[in-house]
């Protein structure tokens, strides 16, 4: 099974209405390459599942500028200043998530959970409108797993089977996002050969990678 | 000494050795440069590491080591990077000692108010509810009022960032502790009076027996 | 903070009647100097909480025959007879749990979630006295955290600030229990110092790890 | 050929190039010998690592590495170790495409019983619960009938291990699907004839209108 494709390729596999979960942390680092060319193609009315929204001219910022996103499940919009503008003219719809409840949510839906319970967010407004389920005498908020249907991560070697090493602070979201959607491809910045990376320091098993872009770096 | 140093000098002191350390943007980052030198520290950074070392030469930035705010960082020698998923498991399963945060608002029961101003500012919370709440010890650092208005109050007004988490408010003019009874006043900055610091506090202070100067 | 102590040490710190998670799978590899000075110290009334009882004299198996242990809480314990004996007899309560369950619930007790919903066990005695929760029309089990006053791993690399390196399928359910205990004992292989694994590579922070003491690899 | 590579080799035939597969203990295990040369599958130990090689020569074993029945093995180019909770993220989050264990009763619902008889043998379900319940596919590999009694029944008499949970029933007599509407004798062995395979049966089959004879 050769898993490389070509940027082109990968962009045509994402339609308007999609929805796409994409790695990276205040745009460190946001697969460039195949946003990039997500934002040249158009597509539109995304839901975009993201950390954040970066920064305005930086990787996913991008596509909010451009206007591609419908709605966004993400827990920080604070650096990218047209994803509150959009928020507040009612053009974008905004569902904030605690970081860590985003986690969570992104890997229950890779480990076929129904829910986690957590206490983050008891007493807010994040607790509107969800169930709250009580153990053992304390309360927890009841948090449901999210999917995607294609998942742009972002690895810095990958072999040609998908098996993806992550460098320092950019591994964020991607190892949980690759277990949480119908499709994963990931931009590399360098691609070896099967056998490269050792068996015990492979971070995301290749059997969740779909298709290997090239990347930039 | 200006105020932000004062604080964050104060804080510091709040740190013990072998302690995991979160801190917030802005101010509470600033008491990473008062560490005591016989005590060591771990700072975690949500993003996805523990051992975060100082901000490199300018030149020296590496693409792949931010810190949550976005800011090249660099990394201590057994320090570790992980993916999300671990970083708030370490903050939310009780894992990081003490969380050090700025505040719009705290109240008398310790409610926190810092992630939006309705129909203002929305910048979202981050990890600032997980850390909140899943932290040993959390240390809201501020400056005590805004502008002249009150920042600690009887009750929040804006939307709640976490209910019944906060332990110790460090300000420019005191540290107080939140108990079951109300805020207690536990230090001063013996440049204010108690009355000073009453009158820019919006809830009854409790003044502790044992009141003391704070020392930095 | 000097992180090394003596296996003598270690094993003061484990009381009659404490609830200890060990590490390993069938054996492979259980923290074998400290179990067997365990074993030799006589530790009675643990609750054991494990993937499985290994086999009769390997291991925590030994903790088995050796009638040490109370309760145990595990997925599997047909390679050791003496576990099913004294289940039988009455000797030693055995709480069964699925080990994707077991994985989940030692990981709930580590991340401070206060549950996690699975689909695992439903309709079968796993589900005997717990708590179903309907999620968008689906039912899943509730099952809880679980924690341990010790956790005893074993690492194949580990620095003296206690950052952990795994090897092979010995990895297993030590990372989990290194989340979930009040007091975490690493037996290490080789222990290196401070800087010499790669902040990449530690598989287990050593914020987690409070002791370390020196195996017999 | 013995009845047990029998079975193997046609449960081989219902794997696909890529897919994930995680092989239950004895007669399933056998089933790595007989994989299409020209697909390529990834074998899944649920104590922790993708890429399953074969049993190595004797003296070659390496002490920090057994499949999930305590048997030292190898790890093929491109493997990848893990830890538990991965490993079952794996297995409960949909990502083996196909599971093949043995099973002590199977019933026309797809219920399975594999994990204990009570009062005699009680192993404990190890893996078994959530890999029937998580993996896409879900096969049974048994011999038809144990001393003459029936294992494929109307309804389970033991403990369960999920409720309908089978696919795919292959047995040294035939190949039965688990439908709505019952079981579905899809594929058999032309030693037999459907009233024989019928008489070793517990539930009712319903035979399949283009009922085949399994080639191997």
């Amino acid at each position: 099974m050769n898993k490389l494709i070509s940027v082109e390729e990968a962009v045509n596999m994402i339609q308007d209405g999609m929805t796409i979960m994409v790695g990276g942390f205040l745009g460190c680092r946001n697969p460039y390459v195949l946003v990039d060319a997500l934002v040249a193609k158009g597509v539109k009315d995304i839901t975009l599942i993201a950390n954040d929204t970066s920064f305005p001219e930086i990787g996913i910022g991008k596509l909010i500028v451009n206007k591609q996103v419908k709605k966004l499940i993400s827990s920080h919009i604070g650096t990218n200043k047209e994803t509150g503008n959009q928020m507040n003219s009612g053009e974008l719809e905004v569902e904030l998530v605690p970081q860590g409840t985003l986690a969570e949510r992104i890997r229950a839906a890779g480990a076929g959970l129904g829910g986690v319970l957590t206490p983050t967010g008891l007493g807010t407004i994040v607790a509107e409108g969800k169930d709250i389920i009580t153990v053992d005498g304390r309360e927890y908020l009841l948090e449901k797993p999210l999917r995607a249907d294609i998942a742009l991560i972002v690895g810095a070697k990958v072999d040609k089977k998908g098996n993806v090493r992550y460098k320092k602070a950019t591994r964020n979201f991607n190892p949980l996002m690759a277990t949480a959607a119908d499709i994963v491809i990931v931009e590399a910045d360098e691609i070896v050969e099967v056998g490269e990376i050792d068996p015990d320091d492979v971070m995301t098993p290749g059997i969740f990678v779909n298709y290997i872009v090239g990347g930039n770096a | 000494m200006d105020e932000k140093e004062y604080i964050a000098r104060r804080v510091a002191k709040e740190l013990h050795d072998g302690d995991v350390v979160n801190l917030g943007i802005g101010l509470p980052t600033m008491v990473a440069n008062f560490i005591p030198e016989d005590i060591e520290i771990t700072l975690q950074s949500e993003n996805g590491f523990l051992g975060m070392g100082p901000v490199p030469e300018k030149g020296d930035e590496d693409p792949y080591l931010v810190n949550a705010g976005g800011i090249h960082v660099t990394v201590n020698p057994g320090g570790v990077f992980f993916d999300s998923a671990e970083s708030f498991l370490i903050i939310r399963g009780g894992h990081v000692n003490a969380t050090v945060l700025g505040a719009l608002e705290v109240d008398e029961k310790g409610n926190l108010a810092n992630w939006m101003v309705p129909g203002k500012m929305v910048p979202g919370m981050g990890g600032a509810m997980d850390l909140v709440t899943g932290a040993k010890k959390v240390i809201v650092a501020m400056n005590h009022t805004a502008k002249g208005n009150h920042k600690i109050l009887k009750q929040c007004t804006l939307p709640l960032t976490a209910v019944n988490a906060v332990d110790l408010i460090i300000t420019e003019m005191g540290v107080m502790e939140v108990s079951d009874k109300g805020i207690v006043l536990k230090e001063i900055n013996p440049e204010f009076t108690v009355e000073q610091v009453q009158a820019a506090t919006g809830a009854t202070l409790i003044i502790a027996e044992d009141l003391k100067p704070i020392e930095i």
